[in-house]
């Protein structure tokens, strides 16, 4: 682990019982999150992506523990830089003063505000929940806020149903940036808004991470976004990430198979761009019934017999870049080329 | 491009009277559509690109009102204004799933839940052609194969709840095709899916528009679906057309502020140069209070004093290639 | 569906053994000595300590309930501290009068409100649907014994048509049965139009509409057949609010039901009999909203199939 | 306040909540408005019919009946106001608790509301009635119990609801412990579906009260019960029958009033709901 880690998950598991009847009894488990490995340098940013259902949402609260893990390690650096705390294993006071480091911006931006707290308020919530400052320091701290994410100081008085919806994300960045935290977890920050909105938003974000030194940890199914923000990217199938590389070598030089694919399903603004798509047949299966071997081979063109039977290592398959598949050497995988 | 339009739509408007006031939702839109051409529509949420859809099926009801235009379609050898149709009369159904079909963002709520998938498609082929129960359920059938549903027989059978989102867009798909429309009306019929299913569905229709040769109306948010669906595409805000022209022109040549804006807000998987994206500043005005002149120019980058006052109208700009903005024209 | 029915009846075990520990504790709970309520005010204290002693009231408390309920398992309810009859002998015959009345009662509202809440969805917001609403609106404002009063009145006094109380013709039935179904009529009224306004919302009456399906389509077979899975479940609870209701009708026009039983008992203080009427209420609740909760499963496939 | 100047936007809510507000009027000031002793027996007057001195007419026992009428409307005031409040207290903490709390307590709490919920309110206040006796302080207790599942079953509801909220689990990133959620964030959510449903239930608690009464399980004569009174005309209904006119009218008009009102007050809190009404 070198010095400039700051945060190192390690076998992430999340399993969500179901439970029937009054007794409650577990009938079986949905595997939402089965064995992540990832760890976000400081500065940087890590992109999360993959469809719905493959665990990237609740990757991001596990690391929070937002949602109890199921088991693994979430190694974190802590307010004295020293060493890595567990969050996994933290106590509620340890935990506590670990939340003054992580905060989260959410998809939604209309649950995620209180309708009956003003903006103000919002925005000065997490110091109020710390016990830091007093009222008016809190008051003058949340302006301050305000300001640095696009927004006025008449509007701190305001309820949030006045505001729109690219406003109200810029208000839950706000909050998000109110206890001066390291790492935010950014959880589909755009996808719930508008074209013309959601570029503001990714502005925004920029601005702040070199304003402010922040180190994002991005997740979103949207892999242009991805692809823009990110210095990483992890793509995540079914609960494990599949692949990890810097965004130009994992976009030009995909590695597992189902990145490729992926890629070649995203829809590109652009009529003459014509990429030879690769078809991803059915649908992703249950994650409460994982098919054996590589969670990916019923999907797969290249699956073979031992991808049915085995499951492939994560492993390093070239400098810095990361997969789990058993061809991964082998395959010629079609990247995107630069233009 | 000389061959008669299969359906024009003329200075169309669709209020919605409610107790807040009048929404202007659609204020003045004009378009047609060739047949078995594709048109996208595009524009963010509130531009009135749905209510458009939904006037051009007739189905627009209280408290929404066509104030005024034309959408003039041919059917069985004449010319029908369906904005003059009753929208609960013979004549409209008589055009809904024959002439035009519709497909919906959401699948799920789209279907029906109580009914088996294959007799949703029964229904749609026996409300429109004489032919007996036994024949409707082959074709349609043969329709959930043709649309790509493994095991069709099986799958007719079924209930939408225990399809995937996917197979349930397909089933829609099937229904809508079931009587040969001649114009297909697709309302984000991917949004709600993946991006892995999202591409199967679009491959499905780009194949089922070649096959059946229809017309395709395909609305989205998306400029990336636009792009590989389209072959005309028309831009809306707020309840207007403010670009219109052949897809490669759109993309290639943007001529109104707002689809530049629009280009160059969305980060491009092609191209790595792009560290900032040129975002269109302010929100979009809510339909109940539309400012005065050009609703883009409080957040246009080039607005003029004349932008404020006088509404522009669509004028060519190059060959088939509208935009509503006086940059490109010269005020009389 | 059938481990669903199974485990249904199998929940009936114990809301049974569950009721019959509430009637145990009602002994208890009542303020009074049990004995002296068994024997009756008047008794002389000879019987009371002949009561005490055989119903144990002397012995602790988990004797007496494993003894209860031992007894009642047997079918054996006690016996009524006037008649001397066993509380069942006098509690069945009671049982079915109550039923035709509720039956007739839910059939008359089941009727009545599907039509006028159909009726009122179809044409929502217009003048039709405002009679409807305002006339559902006075029916759940009049509570059965404001409307069986006036329904003497007018039908037995002043028209001098209708018997005023009994059952003993079917001319008797009229009366009761309107005057309870149409409060339950009224109210059944507003939930299946406000489930039929509801439905008509839906995306997939639009689907229906874009087919071309004519409005008679759209209306009664692809929103009535959604609306009738809520339909379902307030019809079951109409049926219970119908006996409720019947509580308070057979005690206006003299009807000999397990209601106005219970309450005559109530009044008497004959607690065994108390005790016998509300057992069996409770026992048919459960049974009835049993029977709702499986034809709710047999009319939504999402529960049938899966 | 925004909501009484959204209120008062509905013309029939308002008319009604005037008409509301003056029977709660004459119920605060019975005392001293009714024209005679509602209690006082009169023997020479007794059955006589509506005039000019008795609006009304009087009952077997001479008694003036719109006094009579008058001062039932305190006692039905009283006993479902109490009532009403009785539900509440007794239903939301049980309902918040059970929904915060989750798991087996949540699953098995509501299994048996959801049981006691099956049985109409007028079974349950006949049984508790039972025990609870026949009085003022029986029927409130008698009500309120019958009443206080369906005030569980929303105070969980919303619990659960804000539980799933955004704006809760930022207070957990921002380290926040469950006591500060309850209050900043689930109490403000849950006090305005609870007054909506206090005021839709109230005509319900008004007709049970009389019910009960009719029955001759509500509160016991000479205290005057509209229910009762009626139950008392019935017997005369052949000779007198204007002795149904005031109990029947003023329970009518009550419960209509109250109905309207909570049709209103729930328009105004969830504009959201109007669409579909």
């Amino acid at each position: 682990m070198s010095d400039d880690t700051l945060l190192e998950v390690r076998g992430l598991r999340k399993y969500f019982p179901i439970r029937k009847g009054v007794l409650q009894r577990t009938v079986a488990e949905v595997k939402a999150v089965d064995g992540v490995d990832l760890a976000v340098k400081i500065g940087e940013t890590v992109g999360l992506v993959g469809e719905s259902g493959c665990g990237k949402t609740t990757t991001g609260r596990a690391i929070l523990r937002l949602t109890e893990p199921t088991s693994g390690e979430i190694l974190f650096r802590g307010r004295d830089d020293a060493r890595m705390i567990d969050v996994a294993t933290a106590s509620p006071a340890r935990l506590k003063e670990l939340r003054r480091d992580m905060q989260i911006i959410f998809q939604d931006p209309y649950s995620s505000l209180n309708p009956r707290m003003t903006v103000g308020e919002i925005v000065a919530e997490p110091l109020q929940i710390q016990g830091l400052m007093g009222r008016a320091e809190r008051e003058a701290r949340a302006l301050d806020l305000l300001k640095a994410v696009g927004l006025s100081e008449d509007h701190s008085r305001r309820f949030p149903h006045e505001f729109s919806g690219g406003q109200r994300q810029r208000i839950g960045i706000a909050r998000a940036l109110a206890l001066n935290p390291k790492l935010i977890i950014c959880d589909e920050p755009v996808s719930a808004l508008d074209v013309s909105i959601q570029a503001q938003v990714i502005n925004l974000l920029q601005d702040l991470q070199e304003r402010f030194g922040l180190t994002y940890l991005f997740i979103a199914h949207d892999l242009s976004v991805v692809k823009h923000i990110s210095n990483r990217v992890a793509v995540m199938y079914l609960g494990r990430i599949v692949e990890l590389a810097s965004t130009r070598e994992l976009f030009e030089n995909p590695k597992h198979p189902y990145t490729e694919a992926l890629m070649s399903a995203v829809p590109v603004a652009d009529p003459d761009f014509k990429v030879e798509r690769i078809p991803l047949e059915g649908d992703v299966p249950s994650p409460v019934d994982p098919p054996k071997g590589c969670h990916f081979h019923p999907r797969c063109r290249y699956a073979q017999d031992i991808c049915r039977n085995e499951v492939p290592a994560y492993r390093q398959v070239a400098s810095a870049h990361f997969a789990s598949c058993h061809r991964a050497d082998e395959l010629g995988l079609r990247g995107l080329k630069s233009s | 491009m000389s061959v008669d339009p299969l359906i024009e739509v003329k200075d169309l408007k669709v209020h919605f009277h409610t107790e807040d006031g009048v929404a202007r939702a659609v204020d003045g839109v004009g378009f047609s559509i060739a047949p078995e051409r594709t048109l996208g529509v595009v524009g963010e949420s509130g531009c009135g690109k749905s209510v458009t859809a939904r006037a051009v099926m007739g189905l627009i009801e209280a408290p929404g009102k066509i104030e005024q235009g034309e959408i003039l379609l041919r059917h069985n050898g004449r010319t029908v204004d369906i904005a003059k149709l009753d929208p609960r009369g013979a004549e409209i159904r008589g055009i809904r799933g024959t002439e035009i079909a519709m497909i919906f963002q959401e699948p799920m709520t789209s279907l029906n839940p109580v009914f088996r998938i294959g007799d949703q498609i029964v229904e749609a082929i026996l409300l429109h052609e004489k032919i007996g129960r036994a024949a409707a359920r082959e074709r349609a059938v043969e329709l959930l194969a043709a649309v790509g549903i493994p095991l069709p027989r099986q799958r007719f059978e079924q209930f939408p709840h225990q399809l995937s989102g996917g197979m349930r867009q397909r089933a829609m798909i099937a229904m809508a095709m079931s009587c040969n429309p001649k114009l297909l009306i697709a309302d984000e019929p991917t949004t709600a899916l993946d991006v892995t299913i999202q591409a199967q569905v679009m491959d499905l229709m780009n194949a089922l528009r070649r096959d059946f040769n229809t017309a395709i109306m395909f609305i989205t948010h998306d400029l990336g679906v636009i792009a590989g669906m389209a072959d005309d595409v028309v831009v809306m805000y707020l309840g207007r057309i403010v670009e219109s022209g052949p897809v490669r022109e759109i993309f290639r040549n943007p001529k109104h502020p707002y689809t530049q804006g629009l280009m160059g807000s969305i980060p491009s998987l092609a191209d790595w140069g792009v560290r900032r994206l040129t975002a269109i500043d302010g929100v979009v005005p809510s339909p109940f209070a539309v400012p005065q002149g050009c609703g883009f120019a409080p957040r246009c980058p080039h607005a003029m004093e004349i932008c404020r006052t006088r509404s522009p109208d669509l004028a060519e700009v190059a060959p088939g290639h509208a935009a509503a903005c006086f940059l490109n024209q010269v005020p009389t | 569906m059938t481990r669903l029915i199974i485990g249904r009846l199998l929940f009936m075990v114990p809301a049974a053994l569950g009721i019959i520990t509430f009637l145990f504790a009602l002994f208890h709970l009542i303020p009074g000595d049990p004995a002296i309520m068994l024997a009756g005010d008047n008794a002389p204290r000879s019987v009371v300590d002949a009561i005490r002693e055989a119903y144990g009231f002397d012995q602790p408390l988990h004797v007496q309930y494993g003894r209860y309920m031992a007894k009642v398992l047997q079918g054996d309810l006690g016996i009524s501290n006037y008649s001397r009859d066993p509380v069942v002998n006098s509690v069945i015959p009671r049982i079915i009068n109550t039923a035709q009345l509720a039956f007739l009662s839910m059939l008359f509202a089941m009727i009545v409100s599907l039509v006028l809440g159909c009726v009122s969805a179809m044409y929502w917001n217009r003048p039709l649907d405002k009679v409807v609403t305002v006339v559902a609106l006075l029916g759940i404002c009049t509570p059965v014994f404001v409307s069986g009063l006036l329904a003497i009145y007018f039908f037995s006094i002043y028209l001098g048509w209708l018997p005023i109380s009994g059952m003993s013709s079917w001319r008797h039935f009229i009366l009761p049965v309107i005057t309870l179904g149409a409060f339950q009529a009224a109210v059944l009224t507003r939930m299946v139009r406000s489930c039929m306004v509801d439905a008509l919302g839906k995306d997939y009456i639009v689907t229906a509409r874009a087919k071309g399906a004519p409005e008679f389509l759209v209306v009664f077979k692809h929103a009535l057949r959604n609306a009738l899975l809520p339909i379902v479940t307030l019809f079951g609870l109409g049926l219970g609010h119908t006996l409720g209701g019947s509580v308070v009708t057979e005690t206006i026009f003299n009807w000999p039901g397990l209601g106005r039983l219970m309450v005559n008992s109530i009044l008497t203080r004959d607690l065994p009999i108390t005790q016998g009427a509300i057992f069996f209420f409770a026992m048919i609740f459960i049974l009835v909203n049993m029977i709702v909760d499986l034809v709710y499963a047999w009319v939504d496939p999402r529960i049938r199939y899966d | 306040m925004e909501f009484l100047r959204r209120y008062r936007r509905d013309t029939v809510g308002l008319f009604f909540g005037v008409l509301l507000l003056i029977l709660y009027a004459v119920a605060l000031t019975a005392h001293w408005i009714t024209p005679a002793d509602p209690m006082a027996v009169n023997l020479r007057e007794v059955f006589s019919p509506p005039s000019a001195k008795h609006w009304l007419g009087t009952d077997q026992f001479g008694r003036d009946v719109l006094s009579r009428v008058i001062l039932a409307t305190q006692v039905t005031v009283k006993v479902t106001s109490f009532a009403c409040l009785f539900a509440v207290l007794v239903g939301v903490p049980i309902g918040m608790f059970v929904g915060y709390r989750g798991g087996w307590v949540e699953a098995v709490a509501m299994r048996l509301t959801d049981m006691l919920l099956i049985f109409p309110i007028i079974m349950l206040a006949i049984v508790i009635v039972v025990v609870s006796g026949p009085t003022e302080t029986g029927v409130v207790i008698a009500l309120g119990i019958a009443q206080a599942p369906t005030f569980i079953r929303i105070a969980r509801g919303v619990t659960l609801a804000a539980k799933e909220e955004l704006y809760v689990e930022a207070a957990i990133a921002a380290g926040s412990g469950w006591p500060h959620i309850l209050v900043r964030h689930i109490w403000p959510n849950i006090s305005t579906p609870i007054i909506v449903q206090a005021t839709l239930t109230l005509p319900v608690f008004v007709l049970n009260a009389s019910a009960l009464s009719y029955l001759g399980l509500g509160v016991q004569p000479p205290t005057p019960e509209w229910g009762q009174m009626l139950n008392e005309a019935k017997d005369h209904l052949i000779t007198s029958p204007y002795l149904i006119v005031g109990p029947a009218l003023a329970l009518v008009v009550f419960v209509l009033s109250a109905n309207l009102v909570g049709d209103a007050v729930q328009e105004t809190l969830n504009p959201k709901l109007k669409k579909r009404k």
